[in-house]
């Protein structure tokens, strides 16, 4: 049967692999590509790369990056997200190795061009990721780049062409770094009942991540941060994971 | 000791780089190339895809690779097609209207119909006994696709579960189709591709 | 007190047995070498190793038991450079205070002739207290320090996952202690018969020591040597030039550093033993006066074997220097041990055999028996 | 925690208000809004966390892996010569009562006081040790390779020490590993010391090793096999599970302030430290000849600074220095002359015009401008500073007990008797 699915979420600033804090603070990690190839050692069942200031700086997607870890010949499933301004991008960053693009701040640009992002890699490859919080018991957008918010209602998703992406990912910006602080009415005011769902920032812990992961729209949960305070930290959540159909904890031997 | 060979047929569309990477880690000789004298030296043809069936069709016309595809095949080279690659396979895809394939197994590209997609790991069941995949039955492997091959019974090689079963693998002597990514299903993957190519070039 | 007719091995060594002819076993077996096709022994050593696979990811193919000396030096050459195996050599290494700059530098040495080497070292308080209650218990300061060196090389191999342990010298055939007899020549796995480690660490506990401070006193059991398929095999049996001296010239040629003192301050005539530490010509005195041969002895056994001085040549030499041990060692041990001379005479007087010597009044001890021909 | 950072460009490098650290920093430094890096800020925790508390989340993390039989030790823990180990076994052994196996790899550039103090270290301690010694010519083989490829001449120092213990405990089936301070937190503020971070494979490749793993080493372009390499590799995943290694930091757990440290651990128990050339620090790394002289020219020509500014930055966060006072004790002491690279020459069978030869091959363009063959300059000088070195150092206290060669014949030692003295 389809498994639900353990994303390992890699923030890229600046080239570095960062811990990110509330869309606000970071501290440093280490090198993307190092930080990618143990996620696929883990067993990550995808593996984001977000590189968060493509889109600010205007510098597309870091294609360079790209090519880094494709080199590797890792074999877990890649989604690429960060600066991917149109198809020709989208299709390029593909080409190096990404098997999927997210896209947010095209969202606010040019949301239309999703239906040629579409047409050129099928909308099982796209995602659209909101950054969102929750005021007066309703679920408001926000522009990561300019603090800006909208309430996020079907109005507003209706401008987002969203019929040509598979799956949403929604973060909790403002808990992002805080273990267990995801605020789960978030999957729950979500607007479009069955759009698949991936849920992003302040997933930590287990007995969490296990009741995200029962709600039947809810078909991915990403861990960032707290991937990396433990040796195989993504093998702990699986074990840990129970009644939740997931690919089992995988510990590599490498017989040479 | 001579590496096998595996020519991966590059038709401008499509992730090559992960493609070829797997198959290099799982030490063999690789040739990416749209050139069919280069292509018909190698022991393997391998059509990897992602993206939309007829951008890929033309392609493959574009490149003169359709006769000499339908050509190795009959003659009896092995040809894996990967995804898209698989899909490219039949008679026929109904993908952004109706677009004619390469006609090497039977049956025709339909969208899934229950569902609008087919994405993350699931598991898969080896149908009719086929020697090569067995040892994979029951295991996960990634999925990422809209379209699936409807093809005859007898050409079903694995079929995954939604809520009802549909064709995720076929096979025709040696050419094989997976509508999975092998090469992205980390060590069930490499287990897979190198049972595959071992077990379709042995004589 | 007998004798041996051929060399000057008294009977009275725990586990000896002399033949009927009045032969000691170690005359008995060098005998019995002139017969041997020495290319067939090295043929079985070959085929072992030739039948041997690699475990995943470890390249060593055996261990071998080292302390940097004489053997040490040469048989690790031989496995490596003769042989064309791997060897990963295992050396327990005495506590700062007791190894001595010689040692260390021969440890060296072997590193830089291109030897992985693991060198284990217990905790040098606990080794000193046990070494003083050994004294004091058994006269004996060396019963755990050898319990932890032949307990730390089948340790290490169980650890380390290398199932073939290459031993020095059977000390059931070259020094006549038949209950280390394994099936055959070479087989070392009844090792933990070996006088020494009969004893094992009961004693220590006996005394208040706590298992935690006695891990590496500890000598596997049989469960794990099986359960592993851990064997011992003693590459004396396949050198047939295997002798005191010639591990000594072929080591020296690899830059292998000797004593510098003399015969009268040690009893080693020349200088190629214990050149790691400086304890073992008092334990070599004590047990001339336990039991009526030293280290003097040992060399000279061989040599006679061997054919090199006669076995009058011999008595002189046993006669002049096998109790000698310089009084400048004595004060160092006693003040390692935290004792007084007087305290180390009182116990070494309690332990010599009166049967062979007595002891007169201002502490002299005198010999009773004469050498070579006992009493 | 201030709001979010300020927008430098990337490749532009810009030093922290506070200290003396830059965001090229190889570890990775973030500056805050008001231009303070996250290894200050991170520090800051030190002032402000309860320790004691801390402490006991210590004491109830290893009370499982005490061994109630005796039959083996409670946790490993790897030691050298210098590097806070008298401090770290002080509070393994001494605080929380654990009977620890002690271990160690041979970094061959062993200096008589390093010997000494690690034998003096097992007396005080009464510990039982675990050596490892990799066969020389392997070691030498690596050390090639990794000079030529990325200007390394630590590699397999680094490597051995970070991955001999996490052998040992497959191997002895011991899974605690009890290190000293993180060096990310510490240096960079890589992980708050709340995040209670543990040792990680990826950490060891990425930071510890620059990027390469044992096997990364390997090129059918050399001839580096993997005979030579192979002691390098880190243990498997399933067997690490297996055995449920885990390797934690005490300075996530103890305000970490090692000049407080080995001042406590000369006088309880007689550690030494001796003086540097190219540093105030009389205490960090006595053990190793290479550590202070090549290795940290090394880091000045690929990275721009060298160990007396961790040195300095350390002391600025502590308070015992102010960032005028850290610059003046930089600029006197980073550009000191080498005094034992005829060792590093001998022991590699180098000549040392050839060694330099390499080693400018690896000098970092954003930091050194060819003047010409055989000529370099910094591209950017740092400002004079004018406080008074002398009377700096005389307050800041770093004392010495010995030389590096404390005495006896100056030369690498690779075993050592190391008493008495």
């Amino acid at each position: 049967m389809l498994k639900k699915r353990l994303i390992g979420v890699v923030t890229v600033r600046q080239g570095w692999a960062v811990q990110s804090f509330g869309y606000r603070r970071y501290l440093p990690l280490g090198k993307p590509e190092v930080v990618v190839e143990n996620l696929d050692r883990w067993g990550a069942d995808e593996i984001l790369i977000s590189c968060i200031d493509r889109s600010e700086t205007g510098q597309g997607p870091d294609f360079k990056l790209l090519e880094r870890i494709a080199a590797l010949g890792l074999s877990t499933p890649v989604i690429y997200a960060g600066g991917v301004r149109n198809g020709a991008d989208a299709v390029q960053a593909v080409n190096l190795g990404a098997d999927r693009i997210q896209v947010d701040a095209m969202l606010w640009d040019l949301p239309a061009e999703l239906e040629l992002l579409s047409r050129e890699l099928g909308n099982q490859a796209l995602i659209a990721h909101l950054p969102v919080s929750i005021r007066d018991g309703a679920l408001y957008w926000r522009n990561y780049r300019n603090g800006e918010e909208c309430l996020l209602d079907h109005a507003a998703l209706s401008r987002m062409y969203l019929e040509w992406v598979s799956e949403v990912m929604l973060t909790d910006w403002v808990h992002e770094g805080t273990p267990g602080a995801f605020d789960e009415a978030i999957p729950k005011l979500f607007p479009l009942e069955e759009k698949p769902l991936l849920l992003f920032g302040g997933l930590s812990a287990s007995a969490q991540l296990q009741r995200v992961l029962s709600l039947n729209n809810v078909v991915a949960a990403g861990v960032g941060n707290f991937l990396h305070y433990k040796e195989h930290a993504i093998q702990q959540i699986k074990r840990n994971l129970v009644g939740v159909p997931m690919r089992a904890a995988h510990y590599a031997s490498e017989e040479r | 000791m001579t590496r096998r060979t595996i020519g991966i047929v590059d038709y401008g569309v499509g992730n090559h780089a992960s493609v070829l990477r797997a198959f290099q880690s799982l030490g063999y000789r690789c040739r990416v190339s749209r050139d069919p004298s280069v292509l018909a030296e190698c022991d393997v043809l391998v059509l990897p895809g992602v993206g939309a069936y007829p951008t890929a069709m033309s392609a493959l016309t574009a490149c003169e690779l359709v006769g000499f595809l339908q050509e190795r095949a009959r003659g009896g080279q092995p040809i894996i097609g990967l995804c898209l690659g698989m899909q490219l396979l039949a008679d026929v895809s109904h993908e952004h209207g109706v677009t004619a394939g390469l006609g090497l197994i039977p049956g025709e590209v339909v969208p899934l119909t229950t569902v609008p997609w087919h994405i993350g790991w699931n598991t898969i069941e080896v149908v009719n006994g086929d020697d090569l995949l067995a040892p994979s039955d029951q295991q996960s492997v990634y999925f990422n696709h809209s379209y699936v091959f409807r093809a005859p019974e007898e050409y079903q090689v694995c079929v995954s579960r939604l809520d009802r079963s549909f064709t995720v693998g076929v096979r025709r002597g040696k050419v094989v189709g997976l509508q999975f990514h092998p090469e992205k299903s980390q060590s069930v993957g490499r287990v897979m591709l190198r049972n595959l190519v071992e077990g379709l070039t042995r004589a | 007190m007998k004798y041996c007719k051929l060399c000057l091995q008294p009977d009275t060594r725990p586990n000896t047995y002399f033949s009927d002819d009045g032969i000691c076993p170690a005359c008995t077996y060098f005998a019995a070498l002139k017969e041997v096709d020495w290319l067939e022994r090295v043929d079985i050593l070959k085929d072992i190793f030739a039948q041997r696979t690699r475990k995943p990811n470890q390249h060593h193919d055996c261990i071998i038991g080292i302390s940097g000396g004489k053997d040490s030096c040469r048989q690790a050459l031989w496995v490596r450079d003769f042989l064309g195996v791997n060897p990963l050599l295992v050396c327990l290494s005495y506590p700062p205070e007791q190894v001595t700059q010689r040692g260390v530098d021969n440890l060296s040495n072997l590193i830089e002739l291109g030897f992985d080497v693991v060198v284990s070292a217990p905790a040098p308080k606990t080794w000193r207290d046990l070494k003083r209650d050994g004294f004091g218990e058994f006269t004996n300061s060396f019963r755990s320090t050898e319990l932890a060196l032949f307990s730390c090389v089948p340790q290490i191999a169980l650890r380390y996952n290398i199932d073939l342990i290459l031993w020095g010298e059977n000390p059931a055939l070259q020094l006549g202690d038949m209950r280390a007899l394994g099936r055959n020549g070479y087989d070392g796995n009844n090792l933990r018969y070996m006088n020494t480690l009969m004893s094992g660490k009961e004693w220590m506990l006996k005394r208040g020591y706590t298992e935690r401070e006695l891990i590496a006193y500890t000598y596997p059991g049989v469960e794990e040597f099986l359960e592993a398929n851990l064997n011992i095999i003693y590459l004396g049996w396949f050198l047939g030039d295997w002798s005191l001296v010639n591990n000594a010239m072929y080591s020296c040629g690899y830059g292998l550093e000797i004593r510098s003192d003399d015969v009268s301050a040690t009893g080693d005539l020349y200088g190629v033993t214990a050149l790691d530490e400086d304890f073992t010509p008092i334990n070599q005195m004590i047990k001339y006066y336990k039991f009526g041969f030293g280290r003097t002895t040992d060399y000279v056994n061989e040599e006679i074997r061997l054919g090199r001085i006669s076995r009058s040549d011999g008595i002189e030499l046993v006669s002049k220097y096998d109790h000698c041990c310089s009084s400048g060692y004595i004060k160092n041990y006693c003040d390692y041990l935290g004792i007084s001379i007087e305290d180390f005479w009182k116990q070494v007087h309690a332990s010599v055999n009166r049967e062979l010597f007595t002891i007169h009044a201002d502490g002299r001890i005198e010999r009773k028996f004469s050498i070579g021909v006992g009493l | 925690m201030s709001p979010v950072t300020s927008n430098q460009q990337p490749g532009e490098s810009v030093a922290c208000k506070r200290c003396l650290y830059k965001t090229d920093h190889p570890l990775g430094l973030i500056l805050d809004e008001e231009g303070i890096c996250s290894g200050c800020r991170i520090h800051e925790e030190k002032d402000r966390l309860d320790w004691q508390a801390r402490w006991k989340k210590l004491e109830s993390l290893v009370a499982p892996y005490r061994v109630a039989s005796g039959k083996t030790y409670d946790c490993i823990v790897p030691v050298t010569g210098a590097n806070d180990s008298y401090y770290i076994v002080h509070l393994v052994k001494e605080r929380l009562g654990l009977n620890p196996l002690l271990v160690t790899y041979n970094k061959y550039f062993n200096t008589p006081l390093g010997i000494r103090n690690l034998a003096n270290l097992r007396i005080q301690f009464n510990c039982d040790i675990l050596i490892q010694n990799v066969n020389p010519s392997s070691v030498k083989a690596i050390t090639r390779t990794t000079l030529r490829e990325f200007g390394s001449i630590y590699w397999p120092c680094l490597a051995g020490q970070t991955v001999f213990p996490v052998q040992t405990a497959v191997r002895y089936k011991i899974p605690l590993i009890i290190w000293g301070a993180h060096q990310g937190v510490e240096q960079v503020g890589m992980y708050s010391h709340e995040h209670e971070v543990e040792m990680t494979r990826r950490y060891r490749k990425d930071h510890d090793l620059m990027g390469r793993e044992a096997d990364d080493l390997l090129s059918i372009f050399d001839t580096l096999s993997e005979d030579d390499i192979w002691q390098y590799r880190y243990p498997d995943d399933a067997t690490l599970d297996a055995v449920g290694v885990r390797g934690i930091y005490l300075g996530n757990y103890v305000r970490w302030d090692p000049k407080a440290q080995h001042e406590a651990m000369v006088e309880k128990h007689q550690y030494k430290g001796a003086r540097f050339a190219r540093t105030f620090d009389t205490y960090d790394h006595v053990d190793c000849y290479n550590f202070m002289d090549l290795h940290d020219h090394l880091k000045m020509l690929k990275h721009g600074y060298s160990k007396v500014t961790d040195h300095a930055c350390r002391e600025i966060r502590h308070g015992r220095l102010t960032s005028a006072q850290a610059k003046s004790l930089v600029q006197q002491h980073e550009h000191q002359p080498l005094q034992h690279v005829d060792k590093f020459c001998e022991w590699l069978g180098v000549e040392q015009r050839s060694l330099e030869f390499i080693l400018n091959q690896h000098r970092n363009p954003n930091i050194w401008k060819p003047m010409g063959p055989g000529q370099w300059e910094r591209t950017v000088l740092p400002s004079e500073e004018c406080c008074n070195v002398a009377t700096v150092k005389q307050e800041i206290g770093f004392t010495a007990h010995a030389n590096l060669d404390n005495g006896e014949q100056d030369r690498y030692i690779i075993i050592g008797k190391g008493y008495p003295t």
